[in-house]
């Protein structure tokens, strides 16, 4: 078992009004292994980060790797409940997963706070009052490329995502806000590498720009692709295609995609320099969007734990919706069903020294909510 | 749809069959030699690719990265053959399929274990980079015109060696009948670990050609793996010429299926609608081909009459 | 009494009495580890009918894995939002009870056994795995694609579906359900073994001309195991999806299908008990190992590797020596 | 004179350019060993598969108790009344003598659709599989695994098998092959009594049991019969001697 007991360095000198008399015990089921564990990676070692620089010691981690599997994950969030009886859980990538296991956990009565994952189910009918997103909601980057679009005079889209529902939300998350035609929608396959099809189809369609989401290692492909492709069109696409982690691998045929996000690294508040600083510190490489959330995450948790008691679930899940922390994508809080309400920017990769990495251009949304906000009930 | 797009993609299905081919070559092979269901094969075309962007990471070259694919994957090849693989020859398929499973979760997480979970760089040389204009007047990226050439190469070069040389003699012998090429004195174990590093080079290579296109990462071999495996059963277990059939209708399959599909359903169906379910048909598409193909004919196009 | 038939009691008491243990001292997720093997068990000993007994090496019997857990999710999920499965031409809804649930997902799974076993079994050796690998394939892809029901998301299900006189929500109940079917279905499959049909398939894997002259159809022999153990692998799904309370399209996935055969080879080919012990081992490896290390997959692969090359006939086979006893 | 129990009526099959049986008829009476011999390559195998099933010829027709079996598959024939035995022993090898024999019997009666009842204890599979162990001297072995059977005990259990079904006629393909002269002797004089029960299609390289227990021989030279007769007509026979025995005799 990866139990990381934190030593109580300091804590005495910080003097923490810890108003919880009980240590609280944190679950966290993430990707650590196979395809996708960069990301998993990143959230816990950004969440890790924030409960050691807290110096809180009344905190415990128990980590598992939930290897991409639901059913592995679910596995894993009975064995955390069961037996390990922890008061909240957190820490899962994906979508598929965060549906298999948030509902079942929440309905037993422990917090869930989400570090990545946003279904919209979740956000609308399925919201339930111990769900907490600090992420974003799953459509919210799409939305702000689809206004981002519309302030560029895009008029003709060609916009394109892996046949599954992530996809299919991100498609009509663009469309939302975005005003004008689409030059083609296409859906693609699941883990796809090759995109020589698709790349024919956009430029024989006339389009005037190019959307897509294609996360992973479909993203670096269908980039380099793109590059190699001749089309001359600008391309945009959510964060999760440009983040710290994948950057480097995409290589040259990122440089000055223009890609939407809620955070970047040159966010200038003193809260996110330090996070920055203190990331490349601890860990020696650039922290990743993925990272950021999972750093807010545990700030946000630690903001609760010195407010109130976990084990007074309505006193905890009211110091919890106050988001009363310091994030370090600047103004943060939570709408009526516990998703962000916040500032979604417009980033453009560069090139700094040897290292490919972002630069926010501009703002696509201000204090935006979600779609689904009013069909939650509670 | 213009004809000079269905001309590109019917270029486009053709540089997807020709990689396929480069992975399916090598395991059809090393299964009409040996017998040996190789599902590790996968993770060769991974160990090509990466040895591919380590080595042009540090030197730059995308030649030297080449080579780099084609030697590690070679090592890598002869060397699990030399430990695992030859163990298994006088087992059944069951016994391969496991130990080769077993095989693909050490090299997995050992690779990952070693690079970390972030995909590698490597993009393609600058001079193979950008479109060239065809005749006609098709946009087509250099890069891809030069793995259909490669690719082609490669396959006609695979079939002079197993044509003309004396180990392709040896291999065609030991396709027939392993008794009579020990008795021809023919070292056996020997020309197993070659023909087994010779297949793991071609997927390396694969693996690096690809890789350079595509994205390196831990797990890219499998997907490609099942796609070589479909490969191979169409075009006939043990057949060159099967595997590169199959290879080819493999890839137009899957890149014309991917395109007329959707728009075939759009006959039936509102676009939307037409578009997912399209989609979802192109996406089984190849699976039906096979299984088609294997309910007409059970031994594959190209193989041994049972 | 031999030394088989003891330590299959053993092993059979055992996973009875662990969990029961584990419940009372407090230690409920255990027992959801047990229920989880048992229920893999189940699955495994479904594939042993067409693998172990009819020598057809099925590289996707996570169809019907797959098969059992959407019949599950997708009865389960109309109860649960209200909304009828179908109105046309006849009205059917959705259902929250077990019994139900199995019944579809049995015949459902036996059905699709009958077509994929018709087609595949024209082929044999390699190109059965392959073909069974294909068919695996194209229910992946269609279960990603069809978002009607959650496409790779899959379906939640928020509360375990019911059955009668259980409380399906109490771990060491539902563990006691799922024990209870995988004892009956063994009970069955050490009778069919013995059966006539079974005597007939077995003859027919190891010497399938002497069947034909002997007056029987090896092909129809195979086909009725493959639907059979399409079938029990098929409940299994639908248990599996439940103690899950979810079902994605992993469960179609060939790793999956990878991983039924890996039990059966695991605690020994050939043999009722051999998927049962591979199952239980691998539930508890996967446990176990995962706490040691992030790379625990090597550790899993070498173990794997060391038993197809030093360990022939799997667990039992290594305790009790390789021979098959077939009576 | 009665109708034959089986006879093939000029059956051609050709794989390419070889013809492997070309316009063959041969034919088998009741109460007789009709032996075929013919140097290797003769077609005889192909021939057997022919008249078993497994492979249909290109012309002619396969005839068993005057029906046209020609269309039918191997397990149907065999249900109609054609026993055979393999040259290479075929029986399930980890099973026991008795359930080799009981799978016999199994087929015999045509209903393996049973799923529940232990076979072992079907009283009437049993005997009629006991009768046959017993006819071939195997009934002391019952319970040993076939696999650790003799050569010879194999053969023998392969006759006790084709014998479970009652067959109207057999077809043995090589029955002698890797016999010693001890076993082989004691088969010949066990076939001689079978012949009474049904007639046998022999194919066989023992000259001296086909010269022994053969009624009629017919000589198989390149898919072609070139002589049917009595054993002193075969020996006298010149094609006979110049295309086969020449050098044997």
């Amino acid at each position: 078992m990866k139990q990381i007991l934190l030593a109580a360095v300091a804590a005495l000198s910080l003097g923490v009004a810890a108003a919880s008399a009980e240590p609280v015990k944190v679950g966290m089921i993430t990707t650590l292994s196979g395809g996708g564990a960069g990301l998993g990676i990143d959230v816990r070692d950004g969440f890790m980060l924030a409960v050691k620089q807290s110096g809180n010691e009344d905190i415990e981690v128990i980590i598992e790797d939930d290897q991409r599997k639901p059913d592995v994950a679910v596995k894993l969030a009975d064995k955390l409940v069961q037996a390990e009886n922890v008061d909240v859980l957190t820490g899962l990538i994906w979508s598929n997963l965060a549906m298999a296991v948030i509902p079942s956990v929440t309905a037993q009565g422990k917090f869930y706070l989400s570090p990545n994952a946003g279904p919209s189910m979740l956000a609308g009918k399925g919201c339930h009052p111990n769900y907490f997103n600090v992420a974003w909601q799953n459509d919210n980057l799409h939305e702000a490329a689809g206004a981002f679009a519309n302030v560029e005079g895009y008029k003709n889209s060609f916009i394109l995502a892996p046949n599954y529902p992530a996809g299919k939300d991100a498609l009509t998350g663009y469309k939302r806000l975005y005003k004008g035609d689409l030059a083609g929608e296409l859906y693609t396959k699941l883990g796809q590498t090759d995109y020589a099809a698709e790349l024919a189809q956009i430029r024989a369609s006339g389009a005037d720009s190019v959307y897509f989401f294609l996360p992973g290692g479909m993203g670096i492909s269908f980039l380099k692709q793109y590059a190699g492709s001749g089309i001359d069109l600008p391309v945009v696409g959510p964060a999760f295609s440009f983040d710290q982690g994948i950057l480097q691998a995409v290589g040259d045929a990122a440089l000055g995609v223009r890609n939407t996000s809620q955070w970047s690294k040159d966010i200038n508040t003193p809260v996110n320099n330090a996070f920055v600083e203190s990331f490349q510190a601890e860990y020696g490489r650039l922290p990743s969007l993925y990272a950021s959330q999972g750093f807010d995450t545990a700030n946000l948790l630690l903001s609760a734990m010195s407010k109130a008691d976990v084990k007074d679930a309505d006193a905890f899940r009211e110091a919890l919706r106050e988001a009363d922390f310091k994030s370090t994508r600047g103004e943060f809080r939570f709408g009526p069903n516990n998703h962000p309400i916040q500032d979604i920017y417009v980033r453009e990769v560069i090139k700094e020294g040897d290292v490919f990495t972002n630069k926010i251009i501009g703002k696509a949304l201000n204090s935006h909510s979600d779609a689904y906000w009013s069909e939650c009930n509670m | 749809m213009s004809l000079i797009l269905l001309i590109e993609q019917i270029l486009n299905g053709l540089q997807f069959g020709i990689m396929l081919f480069l992975m399916a070559a090598g395991l059809t092979l090393i299964f009409g030699v040996m017998g040996l269901i190789n599902l590790a094969h996968g993770s060769l075309y991974m160990i090509g690719a990466f040895c591919a962007a380590a080595v042009a990471g540090a030197t730059g070259s995308f030649l030297l990265g080449l080579i780099a694919a084609l030697a590690g994957a070679a090592i890598a090849g002869a060397l699990v053959e030399l430990v695992v693989i030859r163990r298994l020859y006088t087992k059944d398929h069951l016994d391969q399929v496991l130990a080769t499973f077993a095989l693909i979760l050490i090299f997995s997480e050992g690779t990952r274990w070693l690079f970390g979970s972030f995909p590698l760089f490597l993009d393609i040389p600058d001079a193979l980079s950008g479109p060239v204009t065809l005749p006609g007047g098709i946009e087509y990226p250099l890069y891809r015109l030069t793995l259909i050439i490669v690719g082609l190469l490669v396959a006609a070069g695979l079939f002079l060696l197993i044509s003309r040389t004396r180990l392709g003699i040896q291999i065609r012998a030991g396709e027939n009948d392993r008794e009579m090429i020990a008795a021809l004195g023919v070292d056996i174990a020997k020309l197993y670990t070659i023909v087994f590093a010779l297949g793991a080079a071609l997927a390396g290579l694969a693996g690096a050609l690809v890789g350079a296109i595509q994205s390196v990462q831990v797990g890219m071999g499998e997907p490609v793996l099942i796609l070589a495996f479909v490969v191979i059963v169409i075009g006939g277990i043990g057949s060159i010429k099967g595997a590169l059939i199959g290879a080819i209708l493999v890839g137009l399959t899957d890149t014309l299926g991917g395109i007329f599909l959707p728009e075939l359903m759009k006959l039936f169906f509102s676009p939307a609608t037409a578009t997912s379910i399209g989609s979802s048909i192109a996406s089984m598409s190849i699976y039906i081909l096979m299984a088609a193909v294997l309910v007409l004919r059970p031994t594959g196009l190209f193989g041994a009459r049972a | 009494m031999t030394r088989e038939t003891l330590f299959n009691s053993a092993a059979l008491a055992a996973l009875a009495l662990v969990p029961l243990w584990a419940h009372f001292s407090g230690e409920p997720f255990t027992v959801t580890l047990a229920t989880r093997a048992v229920i893999l068990a189940l699955a495994a000993v479904g594939l042993h009918i067409a693998l172990g007994l009819g020598g057809l090496v099925s590289l996707g019997h996570a169809v019907f894995f797959g098969i059992g857990g959407y019949a599950m999710g997708i009865l389960a999920h109309h109860a649960q939002t209200y909304t009828p499965l179908m109105e046309w031409p006849f009205v059917i809804e959705g259902t929250k009870s077990m019994p139900v649930i199995w019944l579809v997902a049995v015949v459902l799974s036996s059905v699709v056994a009958y077509f994929i076993g018709l087609l595949s079994l024209r082929t044999s050796g390699v190109y059965f795995i392959m073909i069974t690998l294909a068919f695996g394939q194209m229910f992946f892809f269609f279960a990603i694609s069809w978002s009607a029901y959650g496409g790779e998301d899959g379906l939640s299900i928020y509360v375990r579906n019911g059955f009668p006189g259980v409380n399906t929500l109490v771990p060491i109940q539902f563990y006691a359900l799922c024990f209870v079917i995988l004892a009956a279905v063994m009970f069955f499959a050490a009778r069919l073994q013995r059966s006539p049909f079974g005597l007939a398939l077995n003859a027919a894997r190891q010497a399938p001309d002497r069947v034909e002259t002997v007056g029987l159809n090896p092909m129809r022999l195979r086909l009725i195991a493959f639907v059979l153990s399409g079938a029990i692998t098929g409940l299994a799904g639908a248990l599996f999806a439940d103690l899950n309370r979810f079902v994605s399209p992993t469960m179609f996935s060939w790793q999956m299908s990878g991983e039924l055969i890996i039990f059966i080879i695991l605690g020994g080919l050939g043999r009722l008990y051999g998927p049962v012990v591979g199952a239980v081992v691998f539930v508890a490896l996967e446990h176990i190992l995962g706490d040691l290390s992030d790379y625990w997959h090597i550790y899993l692969g070498v173990l794997l590797l060391g038993v197809v090359l030093f360990a022939r006939g799997g667990i039992i086979g290594m305790l009790l020596g390789r021979e098959v006893a077939h009576d | 004179m009665t109708e034959a129990i089986l006879a093939t009526q000029g059956i051609s099959k050709s794989f390419g350019a070889l013809k492997a049986s070309d316009d063959v008829s041969i034919d088998l009476m009741a109460g007789e060993i009709h032996a075929i011999i013919g140097p290797n390559g003769a077609g005889k195998s192909t021939l057997i598969k022919q008249i078993c099933g497994g492979l249909k010829p290109d012309t002619g027709t396969v005839k068993l108790l005057g029906e046209d079996v020609t269309d039918l598959p191997t397990e149907l024939r065999a249900r109609a009344g054609l026993g055979r035995t393999f040259q290479i022993s075929a029986l399930a090898m980890e099973d026991t003598v008795l359930q080799n024999a009981v799978l016999g019997a199994l087929g015999g009666q045509g209903n393996p659709w049973r799923f529940f009842k232990p076979v072992l204890k079907d009283k009437d599979l049993l005997d009629t599989a006991m009768e046959a162990l017993e006819r071939v001297g195997l009934q002391d072995h019952a319970k040993t695994r076939t696999a650790e059977l003799s050569h010879g005990q194999r053969r023998q259990l392969e006759v006790a098998v084709a014998l479970t079904l009652k067959p109207k006629a057999f077809v043995m393909d090589e029955p002698m092959a890797g016999l010693g002269t001890e076993g082989s002797k004691r088969l010949t004089e066990f076939l001689g009594d079978l012949r009474h029960q049904a007639p046998i299609l022999l194919v066989e390289h023992d000259m001296d049991a086909v010269f022994a227990l053969a009624d009629r021989i017919s000589v198989l030279v390149y898919g072609k019969v070139i002589a049917t007769g009595t054993v002193e007509e075969i020996r006298a026979n010149k094609d006979v001697r110049d295309a086969y025995l020449g050098d044997e005799a």
